[in-house]
């Protein structure tokens, strides 16, 4: 049996045939095509297991790829493409009262520790507070005040100022102006003391640069606070 | 629709669920406009050129025979045939003189004739229309489409407002939790006694309590403990029977005189204005 | 300024990410991807009608083609093919005779009233072929005619174009030996005014907005078809 010519193009041409209708199928259906399915609908004496794998081949360097899954195959977006079909949708999102109130601590008293930030506060400031404020970017951490333990300092950035419409940090009113302007009632403690702010990114006399990497730091300031020793129980 | 003139027979069926037949029926036919058509198609010419005339005649012909074998026909098609009626006797009249604005006989008959071209024109382009591939019927789209991944990136929304109010907050309640206890001035009953004892013994007419104690009390804040002290020692004296005391009405002022066998009689009406606070 | 070799490569690299993004974005939608928001998606400076032609190149012989229609960009499974694919598919219900050369006089003639279509089919339209149509939702109201009476005007919509796999309404078929007859001329003598069918969804000068919800006028048109309004009383 030898092969004329014509008939080996006539071959040609029900292969490509056989790719059309595949390739159709599979585009059109709602669900994986199952091989059965395929060979069910494609010219009698098509050879299925021919026909997929030089789809397989087609598409392999293109944005779409023939992917077999479990119930059979399907045409998938490349796994490189994910972000053009991912949409970013900006969701607009409320700080906590917590956040806020630590982001203006941190604003108006920086460069200011933990510590000193649930001293004025009065409660211990939860991980997820200082998170979000990180995420929000208008927070950093400056360095380490020179004391025992070595605390982290917060202070804020430039999109911090950018965000509120301020100029530079000494827009932020004082005591007299928030007293002013209502924020503060007249019946303050003499000696109550609204700090002058500064952002100045120079460390100060007491701090010393963060000489670890940011995960680190946080790391360390989750173990923190997860941790003083479990004796102090009474304190739940 | 695959038949050159599908709507002579399959017409019927082809008509879609739901969808009432208001229409009376005359073989089919789907309006007068329709019948025409047919009947024009059958003149087996371009429809550029029928006989008018003869399409009218064959038209009131196939009226009539509907007639005698039906009950009854639309309106449309009788509407139809009386215009036909008419037109054919004007086309067969001679032209009479142009009068107005009236359309002559061929006039009409080219308007007949230009419907029917553009019925049959528009059947075409539904035909051509309906013979594309439609979507779903002849070309499908992507049956599984993957929907656009939404990624959320929050937007912190905060004011400066915000800001300040939750500072403000923030420092009032830190003030407000932190008591400072002054050191309170207080005016004993035994300095209270001794004062009053002093005063008095000056005073033997009627004198308003208070004006001694104003005189008395520099200090503003000392007031309150100065007034209660000394009410409280005057009570006392009184008891002791150093002093008397007189007051006109509740919160009026206190009127206090030296006990020691002076002239009886009531202390003075104060006078407007006097003894306010 | 002399390309470099680099800067060519580097440029049909870009070129063939360009087209792999355009093509998994048009891909793995059903419904046609606006040429905006391709572009939005694309690497700066990509030109969009390149990577659109080509790709429409790519897919012209195969079993899915790259389709303009009316809203965008779509793949559909190639035309040829539908013997195969139409045994998936329940059958869609068919429009009956009447309601196909409606919605051929509403596609040609937009804006178009009621009365006018039943001038060219010489018979009245019932109810039920315009709500046929209307459900369909190839069909919608534009909105009034500033004649006497104020009717309806009917259009075709963005679906019927992409239905149909037309890009836009002047790619109807046999819209030209249509004009050229002077058969969108409605009323006119031929050889006057040709206008042409706009489904532009500004409405026409001779066309007011349509200013109730739909139902009421739905349920007016329904009235006018029944004749005289029904006396309240007979309605229980």
């Amino acid at each position: 049996m030898s092969a004329t010519v014509e008939s080996i193009a006539r071959d040609a041409q029900a292969f490509a045939e056989a790719l059309r209708i595949a390739e159709a199928l599979i585009f059109a259906s709602r669900e994986p095509v199952r091989e059965e399915d395929l060979a069910g609908r494609l010219p009698e004496g098509t050879d299925l297991r021919a026909v997929l794998a030089r789809l397989e081949t087609l598409y392999a360097a293109r944005g779409v790829n023939l992917q077999r899954v479990a119930e059979g195959w399907v045409f998938r977006t490349a796994p490189d493409l994910a972000f053009v079909l991912a949409r970013e949708v900006v969701e607009p999102r409320k700080l906590s009262r917590a956040a806020l109130e630590t982001l203006a601590i941190i604003a108006y008293h920086q460069p200011v520790t933990r510590a000193e930030i649930e001293d004025i506060r009065g409660v211990a400031t939860s991980r997820g507070t200082l998170d979000a404020l990180m995420e929000t970017g208008w927070v950093r951490l400056r360095g380490r005040r020179r004391t025992p333990g070595r605390p982290v300092t917060y202070g804020t950035t430039p999109s911090f100022l950018s965000h509120f419409g301020l100029e530079a940090i000494d827009d932020l009113p004082g005591l007299d102006e928030l007293k002013g302007a209502g924020f503060l009632s007249g019946r303050l403690p003499p000696g109550t003391v609204v700090p002058l702010p500064s952002d100045d990114p120079t460390l100060r006399e007491d701090e010393e640069p963060l000489e670890e990497d940011l995960f680190t730091i946080l790391e360390a300031e989750r173990v923190a606070e997860m941790g003083e020793p479990l004796d102090m129980s009474d304190e739940r | 629709m695959a038949a050159e003139l599908p709507f002579e027979d399959a017409d019927l069926a082809e008509r879609g669920a739901g969808e009432p037949a208001l229409i009376v029926d005359v073989d089919g036919f789907e309006g007068p406009l329709d019948l025409l058509l047919e009947l024009a198609r059958r003149q087996k010419v371009d429809l550029h050129r029928i006989s008018v005339l003869a399409l009218a005649e064959q038209y009131l012909q196939f009226i009539e025979e509907a007639r005698r074998t039906r009950l009854e026909l639309a309106a449309d098609y009788l509407v139809m045939a009386a215009w036909l009626a008419y037109l054919k006797s004007r086309l067969l009249l001679p032209e009479p003189p142009r009068d107005g604005d009236e359309p002559s006989a061929s006039d009409l008959a080219t308007a007949l004739a230009f419907r029917l071209r553009r019925l049959e024109a528009i059947r075409a382009a539904a035909k051509r229309l309906s013979d594309r591939p439609q979507l779903g019927r002849d070309v499908f789209a992507r049956g599984r489409p993957e929907p656009v991944a939404v990624l959320e990136r929050p937007q912190w929304e905060a004011t400066l407002y915000d800001l300040l109010t939750a500072y403000a907050h923030q420092r009032q309640k830190q003030a407000n939790a932190r008591v400072t206890l002054h050191k309170r001035f207080v005016w004993s009953l035994i300095e209270a006694r001794e004062a009053l004892e002093r005063l008095v013994g000056e005073a033997r007419d009627w004198t308003a309590l208070d004006d001694y104690l104003t005189t008395y009390v520099a200090r503003p804040n000392m007031r309150r403990t100065v007034r209660a002290s000394a009410l409280s020692a005057t009570l006392e004296m009184a008891r002791e029977g150093i002093l008397d005391l007189h007051q006109d009405e509740p919160f009026g002022p206190l009127w206090v005189r030296r006990r020691d066998g002076g002239a009886a009689g009531m202390p003075p009406r104060p006078s407007a204005g006097e003894e306010k606070r």
